[in-house]
């Protein structure tokens, strides 16, 4: 396979609502940033583009990537869109690293925008809903925050996670965001807090759940020769993958455990899978990734991960999905501290064990703190994994409090709708 | 040719809610003549009372809500009657919903499993407090007389 | 826990269009608080009568419509009056349209080129029959005195 | 580039509705057909899908991707949903060779549907036009065939281009379609009946324009080691082109023609490009296939082309496009009778010109005869020319009069909406 490098990135404020911008002028400022932060790159030596939105009733118009592409300049250059709900800006930057993997283009524009705001909250949540199957599902409340809660419901049930587990992921990304001027709802919580807060589908309390936002992301790509003529810090693309799973949580499989390299089968005897605890996507994702990028053991091979944690559950779900911990242990890995900023203060007690290798996850405050303007929140992951891995985030975010010593290597996470499409990538410093 | 045309003035306006920038309220609506195609039989059994599942002539799955081949072995299925008796395989209660749903919450939803049957049914659990739900009750459907042709006709409660 | 709970029957039922399948009638609508954003300018302009377009800052291309940077150079525009004189470039008159503009039918759609600006703005052309219409026409802009701050508020006639 | 084959594929036939099948069974049938098509094709054998469908509107479902994708049982493979207005076909087409040529996919399904029976017409219309501009454009009317209307009037204006050209390529179109049993509206038409028929927008009337469709197609891509273990007539995807332009009309720049290998400048003295009478998209599309393909002339290169045909006017615009002819020719070359079947009677006198070499276009129909159910137009014309290339067509139509002796290079075309998005991609017989 031919090498694929992210050289550029940029990223707009996500914010709660942003009138004075369109979804054309937002992506311009991420683009404008990203062409800044590399000298080389010109209008010119762009081939083409790939533009993620996730909902045509969010932008209250069709085709809304073409006004992307002629707002940027970049026509007659070819442009599509690619759309997968919530991992839409996942979808999107696979879909350039294709463009440049298949000898298509050498330098491939990943583009990606939501502007939510547009709408009320709950008129939101019906067009998110609208995303679950509407004979079957959508009638009966038409929430996807109830989905994920039947799902984590099971979880305990099966594993016994708790509530205060997941609450340490909302403090523990909230914190993160602290350091991250472009995240929407930094906020130091403690557990309490987030148990107190109102309750929005049992046991998913407001601050167990990301919120809508406005905002642009872009993720520049380039063939090995186009990197090195462009000059500046590119990061390798390593590992791709993807999976999918039934639209409906009710209909999926109670079978068994797809496993990674480090794992035996027995160590889920007795396991259905995924069931409705798991992302059967998520697991398919990672180890297609993993067999790419020649990983064996994410928990010793990775050094960071941002992952879509929509909901407190799901990043404690994703984290198993992922090989950090065995399938059950994603409360007692969130208890060890092990995916916390060593350097930082969260005025949490971890439990003290030493089980798991420290992996920061979701060093950038996650979709949780940073906001999740769907089309961009992939590549948003993408771009502080670029920083993060170039050493650069002093420089974007104007201090160095969550830049990690060293990272060789970081995985992003992106994930539509109950785990139906999950991509997994793994990008490596040069 | 008239160089003077007037369009005449109408005192239908706009609303704004905000002048910098300008921001209207802007209104659409979209009547669908929606089918429910091959699983119309479905939705004519919430009618008669019964719950109506697929059954996979090639593999012999069985699942809780229609699907004319199976995910499994891709074989076409069959209609087949489902219980009305199951057990909560999982459960919330939603203090919010979408903009269409807020008027009915707090609402519970349950993942039913029915015995020999492969695959949940999504439903929603009446006459329980939140507290009252665990997973394992035992459950039974209900159904609506003045059907309304949506999966909504059918719900359950404690058995 | 209330095993005999039941939901209230109602009689606001479902519109059948069919039964074999069941198809039925299935309203959605939606309420926007859209913004013009950057191009609210353009918007307000209406409302005084003014025709407001881009004026490139690098390449010093104008534009018909707001654009908020060059699409030929990137650089960022200020905003520029337009005359209100201008030539039919193309025509059409339309006997059918979206649902919602079909009341308005047949209306006739022009393309408008201005002395000294790049690229063209679309309107529609009143007082003039289909077959009066033609490539070099002259027109001049109107407006409608009530604003409804879309781009309708300004209309073409024949100068 | 690594090569890339189309190995099977199948359609369902267009109908104006289709209620008693949902997207996802029609998905099967198109799905089911390519299977049977070609005996070691399996579920097993294939890595990966993408879906193709325009609009949430038309389906009320955000995601039905998904649901075509547990449909067809293939959870939890990755899957992804393209679109690209009009165009969303050939850009899934594009999407699953960059999938097989970057090395990812051994083996490709890129499916598409769309069922546009579900609102009226005039509802399906407004649709359709929310992918135009929704502040500037859409108000106006709402109508793309009068956008469509207004380039046609200016070619016309610059080019001579009369109405009778344009209803004969209705004449063509619908002709050939009495020969492909999958098509929706096959028709012995006369000029005089495509001219008195209602008038739409001047001067198109509602037999130069293509109708709304149920249907489904699907397309089977596969490396070159896949594909000769599968076994079959493979055909070879040799050259892939994309282009794109400002979704407004009126924001055309007025300059330079793209020029192809075959042309120089000075053909063009004077003349202002695109404007609003020619898709700069299209022609940028043909340049890169071209390029890809090896091809310098294209009248000579090319057997037959599929090219989309929406409405009568845009194929006329679009063999200029092409370069089967030059700018300002599309006229005269329709009177030639070039791009007609010499095997049938159309009831037409041709001019004599012998200027253009025969170039069959749209022999399944078009979208004018065949129908247009949007996200799986582009791919039934790759099963057209697949089929075209394989010569089976007599099997697959039950008879051959669509059948071209010896076809050895086609092209498919696939556009979105006034020339937004616009692939092109040539495809041999190996
Ligand atoms: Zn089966
Ligand atoms: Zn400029």
């Amino acid at each position: 396979m031919r090498p694929v490098y992210m050289i550029s990135g940029g990223i707009t404020k996500f914010v709660k609502a942003q009138p004075h911008k369109d979804f054309r002028l937002m992506v311009r400022e991420a683009y404008d940033y990203a062409l800044a932060d590399l000298p080389g790159l010109t209008p010119e030596t762009i081939d083409g583009s790939v533009c993620s939105y996730f909902s045509d009733h969010f932008t209250r118009q069709v085709m809304a990537g073409a006004m992307v592409q002629d707002y940027l300049g970049l026509n007659p250059k070819p442009s599509r869109r690619v759309e997968g709900g919530g991992a839409t800006g996942g979808i999107c930057f696979q879909s350039a690293w294709e463009a440049v993997a298949s000898g298509r283009h050498e330098v491939c524009l990943a583009m990606g925008f939501e502007t939510m705001s547009r709408v009320n909250t709950w008129k939101g949540n019906e067009f998110i809903a609208l995303a679950s199957d509407t004979n079957f599902d959508y009638p009966l409340g038409g929430f996807y925050t109830g989905y994920y809660a039947m799902m984590v419901r099971r979880h305990m049930h099966e594993f016994g996670t708790t509530v205060e587990q997941m609450a340490k992921v909302a403090v523990k990304n909230h914190g993160n965001a602290l350091h991250n001027p472009f995240a929407q709802s930094p906020a130091m919580l403690t557990v309490d807090e987030v148990r107190s807060a109102p309750m929005v589908a049992t046991p998913l309390t407001v601050l167990d759940c990301c919120t809508m936002s406005d905002g642009a992301a872009v993720a520049i790509l380039a063939s090995e020769e186009a990197a090195s003529a462009l000059g500046g810090t590119p990061v390798r693309i390593t590992g791709i993958g993807s999976g999918s799973d039934a639209m409906r949580l009710a209909d999926r499989p109670h079978s068994e455990v797809l496993i990674l390299p480090h794992e035996n089968p027995e160590d889920y005897e007795g396991l259905r899978f995924p069931g409705v605890h798991s992302f059967r996507g998520g697991r398919m994702a990672a180890r297609s990734a993993y067999r790419m990028a020649g990983i064996t053991d994410p928990g010793t091979d990775l050094d960071f991960v941002e992952l879509h944690d929509a909901f407190t559950s799901s990043e404690i779900q994703t984290c198993e999905d992922l090989g950090l911990c065995r399938y059950g242990e994603g409360g007692s890995y969130i208890d060890s501290g092990a995916s916390f900023l060593p350097n930082l203060n969260y005025g949490l007690k971890f439990s003290g064990s030493e089980q798991w290798r420290p992996v920061p996850v979701n060093p950038s405050g996650g979709l949780l703190a940073c906001g999740h303007p769907i089309g961009a929140t992939g590549l948003m992951q993408a771009v502080f994994a670029f920083w993060q891995l170039q050493g650069s985030l002093a420089k974007h975010l104007g201090n160095s409090m969550l830049q990690l010593p060293e990272p060789r290597r970081g995985l992003i996470h992106s994930h539509a709708g109950t785990g139906t499409t999950i991509t997994v990538t793994i990008m490596e410093r040069v | 040719m008239d160089p003077r045309a007037k369009l005449p003035e109408s005192e239908e306006g706009t609303v704004l809610f905000n002048t910098d920038p300008i921001v209207i309220k802007d209104h659409y609506e979209i009547d669908y003549r929606h089918s429910y195609a091959q699983d119309s039989p479905f939705f004519a059994g919430l009618a008669r009372g019964k719950l109506m599942g697929s059954h996979c002539q090639g593999c012999g799955r069985r699942y809780a809500t229609p699907r004319g081949h199976c995910m499994e072995c891709g074989s076409a299925t069959t209609w087949c009657e489902l219980p009305h008796e199951g057990r909560v395989h999982t459960y919330t209660t939603c203090y919010y919903g979408s903009e269409s749903f807020l008027k009915e919450t707090p609402y519970t939803l349950i993942l039913v499993e029915f015995t020999g049957v492969d695959t949940l049914f999504l439903s929603r659990l009446v006459g329980a407090a939140p507290e009252e739900v665990s997973i394992g009750l035992k459950v039974r459907a209900r159904f609506l007389r003045n059907c309304k042709f949506k999966v909504t006709d059918v719900y359950f409660v404690s058995a």
